[in-house]
């Protein structure tokens, strides 16, 4: 029954990934995309990982997919130009064709590896021992990580806004 | 600074302040804000070009509401455009018709008794009184207060509206003035409402500066908005608080010493920068003059008669000429220009509506502010579309 | 403020060339006005602007004012000497002559810098067709600038030199001007009940007589 | 009454069943409708400011349950066409009434908006707004006084409580024979065009009574 | 076919990968190549999950943990990203990948 | 500054909501259809004709069909056409009465200057405002018959107009009478001479029904 | 207390509970799971459907008194069947899908955002037994639901294909991006000083009572206080209530997103409004106001589920009152009080809370200088922050003419 649900789920959040990567309505993509992160915030869930879950559909859904709509309707120069004009075939063609051979690979990889027999119920943590962890054996790489975002805001708040000298010369 | 510092010719002041934006960069939005929109005060219409949320064109469509005033009032006799005159700037009907009875007293040489000079005067303040409230009101309602403001300012406005209309019969479309006097008479009793409502309006603007003007949204989002330089408006012809907003103390009552305006002290408060805010607040102001000029009005009005002898009501034919009146009205500069060929009805017929020559300028005001802005701008300019279309 | 006939002295000191000249008001308003031809009116705008002495600085009020052609009878004394040496014989000769219409633009100017006005400016077209214009006074005064677009609506004058002469008040693809006084309004009266004047007519065309009632007007 | 031979009673009681239940859910749903009745958010002229006064303390158009002027056509119930309506103007009133959801009411306040009013001479003035949209309500007077809107008001609940949800008399989205798309003029060189929409405007047959 | 929820999720995780890697390589709108990458980020994700849940030597929480970290990159990665992107537009007035060869201004 | 304004606004916000409760001040609303407010006199909202006698409306319109308010209307709303015979009004003298007379109400713009250009007080302003219908043609057009109201009605509506109407009119009629009587006495007095006495005044035509 | 006082109190405490239990007890066990959520779904969706329309109807009688009129109060008794009237109305009304707008989204827009601002009364513990789901980090739960919500709006505003709508799609992602950031730091102290992201954790840790008779709620420390209008002003914006109901501002972009939905589709926007604010409130409830916990030990005796509804209320028509009162803000005014003003603040009250935490144990007169230190990390960099935001606006004064 689990297995079955997820399945489906996985099948779902995989149409949704794939079609929004052929789409040519960059905002139906990104919503598509969205939905394939609320997919994947599920497979979390059943896989017990509460905390990580909810924060995947804080972060993706409520902070970078509003970030992208951003970028797309900045981006944009009238309704009908949200469509991204068709790319080339060889292009897509090479790419289907690399990402087949990365999923050859992997797939053999897979399903060629011996695992565990039975099925082992990992713990289950809750928020206290994620925070625990996090506090003390990983402090150093949070406090690496929380830099890191800082920085990052603040980089791309100055690039996105270091527009006045790009003005002029911008081609008309 | 005196405004007259920088001349009319200068770029800032002179005609063609219009920055025309050549180098759009971001993408433009073209939106057609009106003729229905909630905050277009009527039927008015701009088409707004924005950049994300700022302005950088701004057209002001018109005509939706012209219903040809001046065409009607050149086959109507004299007195027959009387009426047509109160659904002009339909919020001021008694300003309107005193100015039109001024022009047309001007054409015919008629005099008016001191008794209407002081009832005019009495109906011209009330008037301002509520239409620089529900001016306030509008605002507010464009600021995106959910009506409280407004609906204030509309009990206040009640209470004059019934004084209005006790006097004249109708609550907006008063029709009260005539050629030379006015038509009826005010009670002791009605002039004795007038006078408890204008010693209680003090009260009322008390509260209502103590409900918003304090705000720091309203000052937010008014001050700054929409600075308006002394020498532009003066060149553009705008008027009213409008101009006395951006620090030029111009007002045809004192200037021009019409009516029996010279009789009574009043002051007249002038803004220092010229902004949405300095355009609310000298409005108020003003609301405040007037309850001292009605308070003096209440004190000093005399008995007699109310209407010229010399006047009369119908077969008004003036003697060839022509002649301009102006008073001001609430919104600024009310003016009628006639030119009589003897008939019964006036050769020419025009009206110079105040809030039609304020538009002028709206563009300018407007650009580089946002979308909101805008709205709130067209709000501190108090237009009626009855006047701007006529 | 200085009498008008004083500033028309001064504009013809000033420019010489200029068409200017003092028109009476006969009423009682007695606000008399300055005349000023098509080609000067312009640089007389800016030096009643700028004089210093006038300073009008604010232009109120604009409009056109139509006038038509009409006939004009003069009726001339002509004195014919008696051949036979009597008294000359005075005789009445009228002559029919047809005064050509124009379009007229008049602008009223105060100063508000020295508090005084009005002078009243007009001036006019050749006539009311084909060369209906005259300069545009808005690079003067920018309060011309609505104003001035409702006369070339309604009237039908081109401003030259208006930045933006476009139809304000109808909408744009409207072909007459309406305030014109040979204006024929658009029959839409299909339904009459207090028909007037003129009215009647149209209303009569409009709907005929319903049979066996009463006409409608 | 006598009853009719081609009906039994065990029928006729059968439908009133049908009937009652169906007048019961009609009663309901014009209840609901004309106790709701939402205005567009549109003044033209004089008028608007008297419907503004309406929906004031002083007279409080919300004791109706209607003072929520919604300002996007496509959530209100009834258009107040409130003032002149001018030539220039008359294609977008079409357009917001052609925009609003049905069921839709439309109120003429005022002598403008009903024939033209004290304008209709006017070059530009449409000699009122029933030639293009179907009026529900007429409220004459220059301006109304704000209580005459609210009788206005009353008189279109009335009304509304009174239809039919079936049937010939039923509104117009109920039905399939009408279209709920009214057609819009266009700018002519002199005037509309075309001038009246011959589906809406009637007419009377009967000349004017003395 | 499957008989192991690690192996489920494991095929999953790959075949999220390889289409975001598709999509990464295949489309020309950076917008897209971005959200290509974050589905492979995605992936990667699901695989620290699996692997702490159902994997040979669970740890208290590491897998978690490493999850935490790797969203936190993942929104850094793509405000820095979208703000190029916003960037690149402004000055090429294209979000196309191939007309913004030029990387100087 | 630093919200003080918001709360002041507050403040106010809430006074007014508590003071809704008690304070009339602050709940000025009339509940219109059950309550409604005080018109005044003054009011003006479409003109009626007067009728002298409520029991014979057309037969004592004070109106005389001179079309003076025809012209006068700006809206140009009135439509009279004048009758082709005389009746006797109220007070006997044989007029020209309107024949139709028809206020077209959906354009009338209540100005009140028919009122005040009519020489004869014929035509009054109403109070009425209740008038919203669906129905434009049927109700909204006016002829005489919806427009004739007694003068009870206008003493009703406007009492110290209609008093001063009604005081000045049978001022008026006295004058003219006394001065038919003394017309009528020299005529008489002139007529006694040459032949017999004639009847000293005209009879008095029966009311019309 | 007496024990037969005790009874009825846990009688009345345990009824909603011990209705359920007979509801479902003749179930088989595994069924009775299932039909436990059921009835707590219907429970929520009957009660705050209730409430929804009580609302409705408050918020036009309230804002009717505030301005001096009586508001709606015709339609049934006291005017109680308005929302009623307006129910059937809404609902029998035509649905209008614009010619050019994208269908699906279109369509999706409004049941998304009522379905996500329904799953956030999920983990709001209501009464001292009634929590619908018991979830570790149930608060985390609650904001990453209440994240799709501006998604929806944005759905809405983009598919509409009406500029209007975009405009306010633009604004909602604009607020979102800003407020998202207050809103989250605003919670965080509470979770610091509670240790949990469980929801009844967070209750449990206000019910004690200082002094014997002051609750411990955090709003009643300085930092949670600050924390509290924090939350309060951010859950404004996120629920697009006034002052801050730009995507849907009514003077300048006719109705925003909202300006293409008509009929059900306008009425599931307008429920998502309503259940959005009550579910904020209904957090700001748990997290500052002590949850469901009475104001006074001696006012126990009262349910704590009423004691609940008593504080939602309460906040809702604070909701109410501020619509009334204030204008509205602007786009970029919005923004900069979220950025210069706000998260510093938040920021600041996250280390006022560590403070806090860490002088947990000062007594005597180091508890006088812990709470002096504490108020003025608040009020020091509140005045500061509110000073550089409002610069440049003053009353003025003005002259007269000559």
């Amino acid at each position: 029954m689990t297995t079955a649900l997820l399945i489906l789920i996985a099948l779902v959040t995989l149409c949704s990934a794939a079609t929004a990567m052929l789409l040519r309505n960059l905002i139906h993509s990104v919503l598509l995309l969205i939905g394939s992160w609320i997919g994947v915030s599920v497979f979390y869930l059943f896989a017990g990982a509460e905390f990580v879950a909810f924060a995947q559909v804080l972060v993706y859904v409520g902070a970078v997919s509003m970030v992208v709509l951003f970028a797309v309707l900045l981006t944009r120069r009238s309704r009908a130009d949200m469509a991204v004009s068709p790319d080339t075939q060889s292009r897509a063609v090479s790419a289907v064709l690399a990402a087949g051979a990365v999923l050859a690979v992997l797939l053999y990889a897979v399903l060629l590896t011996p695992l565990p027999s039975g099925i082992s119920q990992g713990p289950s943590a809750n928020v206290r021992q994620i925070g625990t962890e996090l506090m003390g054996t990983h402090a150093a790489a949070l406090l690496v990580i929380g830099m890191i975002l800082t920085v990052a805001t603040l980089g791309g708040v100055v690039i996105a806004s270091t527009d006045g000298a790009s003005k002029k010369e911008g081609p008309k | 600074m005196s405004p007259f510092d920088a001349s009319p010719l200068s770029p800032s002041g002179g005609a063609h302040v219009r920055s025309v934006v050549d180098e759009f960069h971001g993408d433009l939005l073209e939106v057609s804000m009106g003729p229905h929109h909630p905050s277009t005060h009527g039927v008015f219409r701009m088409i707004v070009t924005l950049d994300g949320e700022r302005i950088v064109k701004l057209k002001p469509v018109l005509g939706y509401l012209h219903r040809n005033h001046e065409k009607i009032g050149e086959s109507t006799s004299y007195l027959g455009s009387m009426p047509y005159t109160d659904r002009l700037d339909y919020l001021n009907a008694m300003t309107n018709n005193w100015a039109y009875a001024l022009a047309v007293e001007r054409l015919g040489g008629l005099a008016v008794p001191e008794r209407a000079e002081y009832l005019r005067v009495i109906l011209a303040e009330l008037s301002r009184l509520q239409n620089h409230v529900c001016l306030a009101g509008f605002l507010l309602q464009d600021t995106g207060a959910s009506g409280t403001p407004l609906m204030y300012a509309f009990r206040e406005r009640e209470k004059i509206l019934e004084l209005f209309e006790s006097l004249s019969g109708s609550r907006m479309m008063c029709n009260f003035q005539r050629f030379g006097g006015c038509r009826t008479d005010a009670s002791s009793e009605w002039l004795g409402q007038v006078s408890s409502l204008v010693n209680g309006f003090g009260a009322f603007l008390d509260e209502f500066e103590e409900l918003i003007t304090g705000n720091e949204i309203l000052m937010a989002r008014t001050q700054g908005v929409g600075v308006m330089k002394g020498p532009a408006a003066v060149s553009a012809g705008i008027t009213g608080p409008m101009l006395r907003a951006c620090g030029v103390g111009y007002d045809i009552r004192k200037v021009d010493a019409y009516g029996i305006y010279p009789r009574f002290t009043f002051r007249v408060p002038i803004g220092s920068h010229g902004d949405t805010y300095d355009r609310y607040m000298i409005r108020i102001l003003e609301m405040r003059e007037s309850i001292g000029i009605l308070q003096q009005a209440l004190r000093d009005i005399p008995a007699g008669p109310i209407m010229d002898p010399k006047a009369k009501l119908r077969g008004f034919r003036p003697k060839p000429g022509e002649s301009y009146g102006r008073i001001e009205g609430p919104k600024g500069e009310i003016g009628f220009y006639l030119i009589s060929d003897g008939s019964a009805n006036p050769y020419r017929y025009r009206v110079r509506p105040p809030s039609f020559v304020n538009l002028t300028l709206l563009e300018d005001l407007c650009l580089g502010h946002t979308i909101a802005d805008s709205v709130v701008i067209l709000g501190s300019i108090d237009i009626v579309l009855g006047e701007v279309d006529r | 403020m200085e009498p008008l006939e004083q500033i028309c002295s001064r504009l013809l000191a000033r420019f010489p060339g200029a068409e200017v000249s003092v028109l009476p008001n006969p009423g009682p308003a007695a606000q008399h006005s300055l005349l000023v031809g098509r080609a000067s009116v312009r640089e007389i705008a800016e030096f009643l602007r700028d004089d210093p002495l006038l300073r009008l600085d604010y232009c109120s009020n604009a409009t056109g004012v139509d006038w038509p052609e009409k006939v004009i009878v003069d009726v001339t004394k002509v004195t014919t000497p008696d051949p036979a040496g009597g008294p000359p014989k005075v005789s009445e000769v009228k002559t029919e002559r047809l005064q050509p219409g124009y379009l007229e633009v008049v602008y009223h100017l105060y100063s508000m810098e020295l508090r005084h006005g009005p002078v009243v400016l007009r001036t006019r077209t050749v006539n009311r067709t084909d060369q209906a214009s005259v300069p545009s006074l808005t690079p003067v005064w920018r309060s011309a600038e609505f104003q001035e677009r409702e006369i070339f609506d309604l009237f039908g004058v081109v401003f030259e030199g208006h930045p933006d002469l476009r139809r304000i008040l109808m909408w744009d693809g409207f072909k007459d001007h309406p305030m014109r006084r040979d204006y024929v309004e658009p029959e839409d009266y299909e339904w009459e009940p207090t028909p007037h004047g003129d009215l009647v007519e149209k209303a009569k065309r409009a709907r005929p007589p319903v049979k066996g009632g009463e006409p409608v007007a | 009454m006598n009853p009719m031979p081609t009906i039994t009673d065990e029928e006729r009681s059968e439908l009133r069943r049908h009937g009652i239940l169906l007048t019961s859910v009609e009663e309901l749903y014009n209840w609901g409708r004309s106790h709701s009745v939402w205005p567009l958010q549109f003044g033209l002229a004089c008028c608007a400011i008297e419907m503004i006064a309406a929906s004031m303390a002083r007279f409080d158009i919300a004791r109706f349950g209607s003072e929520v002027f919604r300002p996007s056509p496509r959530q209100a119930d009834l258009l107040i066409v409130s003032g002149t309506v001018t030539k220039k103007m008359a294609p977008q009133v079409v357009r917001l009434w052609n925009q609003m959801a049905e069921p839709k009411y439309c109120i003429a306040m005022g002598a403008c908006a009903i024939s033209g009013g004290p304008f209709k001479r006017g070059y530009n003035v449409l000699k009122g707004i029933d030639r293009f949209v179907p009026v529900d309500i007429y409220i004459p007077g220059c301006p109304p006084r704000p209580e005459a809107l609210l009788h206005g008001l009353m008189e279109l609940q009335k009304k509304i409580s009174g239809q039919s949800i079936s049937g010939p008399e039923a509104p117009r989205h109920l039905r399939h024979d009408t279209s709920c798309e009214y057609p819009v003029p266009e700018f002519g060189d002199h005037d509309l065009v075309p001038p009246k929409n011959p589906e809406v405007w009637k007419v009377p047959e009967s000349p004017p009574k003395d | 076919m499957i008989h192991h929820p690690l192996e489920l999720c494991l095929v999953f995780s790959s075949l999220l990968f390889c289409i975001g890697l598709a999509g990464a390589l295949s489309r020309s709108n950076s917008i897209l190549v971005l959200l290509g990458i974050e589905l492979m980020l995605n992936a990667a994700n699901l695989n620290f999950v699996a692997f702490w849940r159902y994997g040979p030597s669970p740890a208290p929480a590491t897998g978690i943990v490493f999850v935490a970290f790797s969203v936190a990159v993942a929104a850094a990665e793509a405000a820095v990203g979208l703000a190029l992107v916003i960037s690149i537009y402004r000055r090429q007035r294209s979000i196309r990948l191939q007309e913004a060869v030029r990387l100087k201004g | 500054m630093l919200g003080t304004g918001l709360l002041q606004g507050l403040a106010v916000t809430a006074k007014n909501f508590a003071g809704s409760f008690h304070d009339p001040k602050r709940l000025t609303t009339v509940e219109y259809p059950e309550k409604k407010s005080v018109i005044p006199e003054a009011f003006r909202n479409f003109p009626f004709l007067v009728s002298e006698n409520a029991e014979d409306p057309m037969g004592t319109l004070r109106c005389v069909a001179c079309q003076i308010c025809e012209k006068e209307c700006p809206p140009q709303c009135i439509y009279i056409e004048k009758s082709k015979d005389k009746k006797p009004d109220a007070s006997g003298k044989m007029q020209i009465y309107p024949a139709v007379f028809r206020i077209d109400s959906s354009v009338c713009m209540n100005c009140q200057i028919c009122v005040e250009v009519c020489p004869f007080d014929a035509i009054k302003m109403d109070h009425v405002y209740e008038i919203a219908t669906s129905e434009r043609f049927e109700t909204l057009l006016l002829d005489r018959h919806d427009l004739a109201k007694p003068n009870s009605y206008f003493h009703q509506i406007r009492p110290l107009e209609a008093a001063e109407v009604d005081g000045r009119l049978t001022a008026e009629r006295k004058a003219a009478e006394e001065k038919a009587k003394a017309a009528a006495l020299a005529k008489a007095a002139l007529a006694a001479k040459p032949a017999a006495p004639a009847p000293a005044a005209p009879p008095k035509p029966p009311e019309q029904a | 207390m007496n024990a037969a006082q005790d009874t009825g109190e846990t009688l009345l405490e345990r009824a909603p509970q011990a209705l359920r239990d007979l509801l479902t007890s003749h179930l088989p066990e595994p069924w009775r799971w299932f039909a436990n959520s059921l009835i707590a779904i219907v429970a929520i969706l009957a009660v705050f459907g209730l409430l929804f329309a009580a609302l409705t109807l408050a918020e036009r009688k309230i804002l009717g008194r505030v301005q001096n009129r009586p508001g709606p109060n015709r339609t049934g008794p006291f005017g109680l069947l308005q929302p009623i009237a307006d129910g059937i109305k809404m609902l029998s009304k035509e649905d209008i899908v614009p010619r050019d707008a994208d269908h699906l989204l279109h369509f999706l827009a409004p049941v998304t955002l009522l379905a996500s601002s329904i799953l956030a009364f999920a983990v709001i513990p209501y009464g001292r037994h009634l929590i619908p789901v018991e979830l570790d980090a149930a608060v985390l739960y609650f904001f990453c639901v209440g994240a799709t919500t501006e998604l929806a709006v944005f759905m809405a505003g983009w598919s509409s294909h009406n500029k209007y709508s975009l405009l306010a799609a633009m604004r909602a992602l604009a607020q979102l991006i800003s407020y998202e950031l207050p809103l989250l730091l605003s919670w965080l102290p509470v979770v610091m000083i509670s240790g949990t992201l469980s929801t009844t954790g967070i209750v449990a840790a206000q019910s004690a009572w200082r002094w014997g008779w002051m609750p411990t709620w955090h709003v009643f420390t300085p930092w949670g206080l600050a924390g509290f209008v924090i939350f309060m002003v951010a859950a404004l914006a996120e629920s697009n209530r006034s002052p801050f109901d730009l995507p849907e501002a009514e003077s300048e972009l006719i109705a925003g997103h909202l300006t293409e939905y008509s009929g059900c589709k306008y009425v599931f926007f307008f429920m998502a409004e309503y259940f959005g604010m009550t579910a904020l409130s209904g957090m700001a409830v748990t997290l500052f106001l002590g949850g469901w916990h009475a104001p006074l030990p001696s006012l126990e005796f009262i349910p704590s589920y009423v004691w609940f509804g008593a504080k939602l209320i309460t906040l809702l028509m604070g909701f109410i009152w501020i619509r009334a009162t204030f204008p509205r803000l602007r786009i970029d005014q919005l923004t900069r009080f979220a950025w210069k003003f706000l998260v510093p603040l938040a920021l600041v009250n996250l280390g006022t809370t560590a403070f806090w935490s860490l002088s947990f144990g000062w007594t005597g007169p180091l508890l006088a200088a812990r709470c002096t230190v504490a108020v003025i990390l608040v009020v020091v960099p509140f005045v500061l922050l509110g000073r550089r935001l409002s610069s440049g606006l003053t009353p003025r004064t003005y002259s007269y003419a000559p």
